[in-house]
């Protein structure tokens, strides 16, 4: 179904998210990025295939680490590394940092910096789409820890209840901040706990994009048809710590390297045949664009406080 | 049941009539969703029965798909408002009691006030939470609060609060329109309260804007809720007792009326800030602290009368009438500056 | 295994709870009650089944429709009458009011009139006394529709990632307010949402006395041998209207008659072969009890603001 | 990682020594554990590494079995710890970011404070939640706020404020072994500065009273958590023009040391509030009222320093500098009055 073409197009992508993020970590030692970021280095095939399956006019919230899902969504990258340095052009204009990733435009509504606050948000999206007689279809990310917070399954029972056409994508990378999944979540499957809300709910290879691109297919196409939401569970892993400031020390010897024989990346590059070549001349291109972009974002001015002020109250 | 709706129906739009708070309150639901239909009530138990405080009556059968009953999930079906508002609905929330405020306490303080604001003012969010609060009616601890206070602090909401019918319609009908959250506070208190409404756009209510319910020379009253109606009865009093006293029902904690109280105590010299609430944290001491940083020149110390600092709100009813201030001590205060 | 002089006295706080219920209706209209009550008449055989499998030294939480709770786990008539009438000599020193009922004494730590707030009390009570090596069980009580607030998954994940020693007990009487089930509510059975939490889930016949006592017990030897949590659903109905002010008009018709049909203590008298005299004088007796108990109740003062004063800090 | 837990056990109990306001919170949380085994922490990793904040550091090792790592569910653990609290234990709760304060909602307005009044004072409530606010750390709208005023129109509560290392373990002792429940701040951008702690039970801070941290004559100037420290450099930088200041870390918003204040302010007859928040809804606001409502005779209105009314907190690194109130600002407001 997919075209090697679009295919190609996810490989490029993906290698721009993780080329994206290894220079925001460079920005911040040059001091140009501040704060924290939480990168998502490794989970690069849920954002890409996911997103792959929407529409243009489809709507979608994400979190805090969202970079790869901006950038997914076609945000600016120039945008991006302006938000990330607090410019004026930014996507947030400046003020919304790495947490916030916004573009209204492209039917991405928010980027949260509070654990489970994006899916209300998805389901009233969702819902309003429907009310208003369109098939839009909302999808809406979050990570396995988040699905010990109430808002989680309330979301979900209204999901269910209201027959709301939006996707669940939970991304099991198997730690909340430090503290791996088993610690603090008592089921070991993610997808469980969609029963408990009437809502189907399976466990997907995050890491293999084309399945990714199947299963969130058919949810979204699910969703369209009116036979309302569903949740899939992208097993996942990230290879940083949770933000810039974790280690991650906290992970068994040999985890992050058995994981990354299964960079998405890589796994999609081997099914693309490119010759190292060929991927070392693409990753080339990227890195120069990626280069570029931030050094162009860069020039940008900071906005005002006037400038800002505008953005607290409409009207 | 349908005698309420039909009481607001029969109003001619833009004259003025005698209706109670809780047909005021029906009323301005009624006129914005027959306006606009983007305009969405939703909340638990809505739709049926008119709502628990019998609010809604009419509105499910005259506006279906449009009165959506939520399940019991503050937090979020705010939330789903907030979603719905960037995507070209204006949805209505209604929280059954303000004590329930905190359970949606994230959707109230971190995204409703700063959703536009994190994007860089990509959209606006168009969302108003009514909530009822209150004392008085034996509800105990847990369901007596006003509330009105708790989230004046968060730039990029807007609060009003409702003391009159007239404020109850003009108020909503307000909120509703605005491009920017809303949270409006109804007391449980005022609901069988009957006063003059202006039905019609002519009784939308200006943002952020004070109302003198009553004009005075002597000592302004400042007040909202259920303490805005007895400070109209305490002046009442006062003027029995040749005391003058303006009455200004604040209606609005966010954007603060500041100048039209400092106009008023400009010209009495003398202020009681009359509040359901404890004094510390809440409007009153902030109204007094603005004016006083403005360099008002006070004929005597400003007062408050305010909920007990060290109690909380008890079931039993003598001990909750003797705690919720009274006309009696709103007039007394106000004496007391004279 | 449980005796019929037990199950006689069962019968006998049943019909107490239903005469105490009746006459606080009686007393509102007297004006010596005001605000809200909610009535748990025809649910009794889940508050005195349940309560019937616990220790002494055990812990409970219950809710605002807490009248039987208290009244099964021992807590004085007159105070809760006294409660009622806001005296000083009510069980909450007359400051709670018909929501509240709490005996500390007995284990009863509260009762709770924001919907899902006890459960995580119950969680922590039961944690605490893991901690300190006692083999004391907490057991809560919460309604069907306050399993879609998110603090029900919320405790139920706690309890079981910390093996908490608690039973969770759902009294499933098919609305929540005006709201029947279905409306608000993804699944059918709302045992169905333990497993989303790792714990065990099963239901329960609610107006069989005998069926309640029996699953708790196993529910609460399981918790106290240190096997863990477990919640259980108790189908069962409400006579009355969600509170005083409801009259119960979106109910089915027939739906209330069918019911009462299986009114628990109907059920449990036909299996303790009490003649109808027998039954008769047994409910004289106790309404001349209640009828006692309220009248002296009645004359305790009100209590004074420095009483109450001291109930707000300890220190 | 180690180093921390070190430094802070090398202290002699009872000598004055110079610790880091993390070290300080660490050390009184190790005191605490130490003296009272039915002390507990629990939160979202607060065992691992430290914590988020590295304050817990060596904690989870030092006392096994009571340092309890949470899921994700701010309001039901504050609940739990509620359930642990009035069963035998004394449950300090961390909650990392004061942002998160709204997601426990519930709990902390509806809960924490009402639990023991709504029983009639059967039972009492040692709950203690730490929470880590404020800006300067470029963590945006939803990861900046002190949030120090949201809760502190809550009788039955008690909220204390960490201005200083030794206020960061003298009211954390203090809130530990109260017997209510009491919400304290700290502040993420004080954890590096360095300060004289008493170790040991004369360090431990008395419930309720501010600490005046530099005395002077011409103007009382009111801080708390971050404000309190660039409050002593703008007296620092006062005396200089010579001008004397007296700075007042106010250490509790409830109780309310409103007396301490009164008497700075009867002496200097000028007072500057400086606060992380904005002036509406906000301690600020009460204490100025307060003050006024008392009849003080102000020899110029007094003034805030404050967040605007009309921002967020944006991320940009330079626009958060521009609205977090500097040493200058207050320095200058100080100015202003004389
Ligand atoms: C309500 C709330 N509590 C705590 C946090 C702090 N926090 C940020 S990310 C995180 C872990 C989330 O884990 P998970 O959902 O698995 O997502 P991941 O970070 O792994 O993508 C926590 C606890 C928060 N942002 N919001
Ligand atoms: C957080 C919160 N939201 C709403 C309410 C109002 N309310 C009180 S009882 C109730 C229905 C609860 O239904 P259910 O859990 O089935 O219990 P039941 O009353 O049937 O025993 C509602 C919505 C509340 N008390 N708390
Ligand atoms: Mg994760
Ligand atoms: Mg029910």
């Amino acid at each position: 179904m997919t075209t090697n073409e679009e295919r190609l197009a996810w490989y490029r992508r993906m290698v721009e998210i993780r080329l994206f993020e290894e220079k925001v970590q460079e920005l911040f030692m040059e001091g140009l990025v501040e704060g924290t970021t939480h990168l998502c280095q490794g989970q690069e095939a849920v954002s890409v295939g996911a997103i792959a399956a929407l529409r243009a006019d489809d709507y979608l919230t994400i979190t805090y680490r969202g970079h790869g899902h901006a950038l997914a969504r076609g945000v600016s990258m120039e945008a991006c590394f302006a938000e990330l340095m607090g410019r004026a052009t930014g996507c947030c204009g400046g003020v919304g940092g790495s947490m916030h990733f916004t573009d209204v435009s492209r039917g991405l509504l928010g980027a949260f910096a509070i654990i489970g606050a994006g899916l209300p948000v998805a389901v009233g999206a969702a819902v309003s789409a429907k009310l208003q007689g369109t098939d839009r279809v909302a999808l809406t990310f979050m990570g396995d820890g988040g699905t010990n917070i109430g808002t989680f399954h309330e979301a979900l029972n209204m999901a269910s209840v209201w027959k709301a056409p939006v996707v669940f994508i939970v991304e099991n990378n198997l730690y909340g901040e430090y503290s791996p999944l088993r610690e603090t979540t008592a089921v070991d499957d993610i997808a469980e706990r969609a029963k408990a809300n009437g809502l189907p709910g399976s466990i997907v290879d995050g890491q293999d994009i084309d399945a990714v691109r199947d299963a969130v297919g058919e949810a979204v196409g699910r969703a369209r048809r009116g036979e309302g939401p569903s949740l899939l569970e992208m097993k996942t892993y990230r290879f940083r710590g949770h933000s810039r400031t974790d280690p991650a020390k906290y992970r068994p010897e040999g985890e992050l390297e058995a994981w990354k024989l299964r960079d998405p990346i890589t796994l999609l590059g081997a099914t693309l045949e490119l010759s190292d070549d060929d991927q070392a001349a693409l990753r080339d291109e990227i890195q120069q664009l990626v280069d570029d972009t931030a050094d162009r974002a860069k020039s940008a001015p900071t906005p005002t406080l006037e400038e800002i002020e505008a953005y607290v109250y409409a009207s | 049941m349908s005698t309420q709706a039909e009481a607001t129906e029969r109003t001619v739009p833009g004259a003025t009539t005698d209706l109670t708070y809780r047909e005021a309150v029906n009323a301005a639901l009624q006129d914005e969703m027959e306006q606009d239909e983007r305009v969405l009530l939703m909340g638990e138990d809505v739709g049926a029965e008119g709502g628990v405080f019998k609010t809604n009556t009419g509105l499910i059968e005259r506006f279906p798909g449009r009165v959506l009953n939520t399940p019991i999930c503050e937090n979020t079906f705010i939330g789903v408002a907030i979603g719905m508002s960037v995507t070209g609905l204006r949805p209505v929330v209604e929280i059954m009691f303000s004590d329930f405020l905190p359970t949606a306490g994230d959707a109230i303080v971190e995204e409703l006030p700063k959703f536009r604001f994190m994007s860089g003012g990509q959209c606006s969010v168009p969302v108003t939470v009514r909530s009822i609060g209150g004392g008085t009616g034996r509800f105990g601890t847990q369901h007596s609060a006003t509330g009105e206070s708790w989230f004046m602090g968060l730039p990029g909401l807007k609060i009003a609060v409702a003391g009159t019918p007239a404020g109850a319609y003009g108020l909503l009908r307000a909120a509703i329109r605005d491009e920017d959250p809303v949270l409006i506070f109804e007391h449980k208190g005022l609901y069988g309260r009957k006063g003059p409404v202006v039905r019609g756009e002519a009784g939308i209510a200006a943002v952020g804007k004070a109302s003198i319910d009553r004009e005075g020379t002597d000592v302004t009253i400042v007040s909202t809720l259920l303490m805005a109606d007895r400070s109209l009865a305490a002046a009442e009093a006062l003027a029995e007792q040749g005391v003058s006293a303006e009455v200004i029902d604040l209606r609005w904690l966010r954007p603060l009326d500041i100048d039209t109280v400092r106009a008023s105590v400009e010209k009495t010299g003398r202020l009681v800030v009359a509040e359901e609430q404890v004094h510390r944290g809440g409007w009153g001491a902030t109204v007094i602290s603005e004016l006083t940083m403005g360099g008002i020149d006070w004929t005597s110390p400003p007062r408050a009368v305010s909920l007990p600092d060290h109690l909380l709100i008890p079931y039993s009813p003598s001990l909750e009438d003797a705690i919720i201030p009274s006309t009696d001590a709103i007039a007394e205060a106000a004496s007391a500056l004279l």
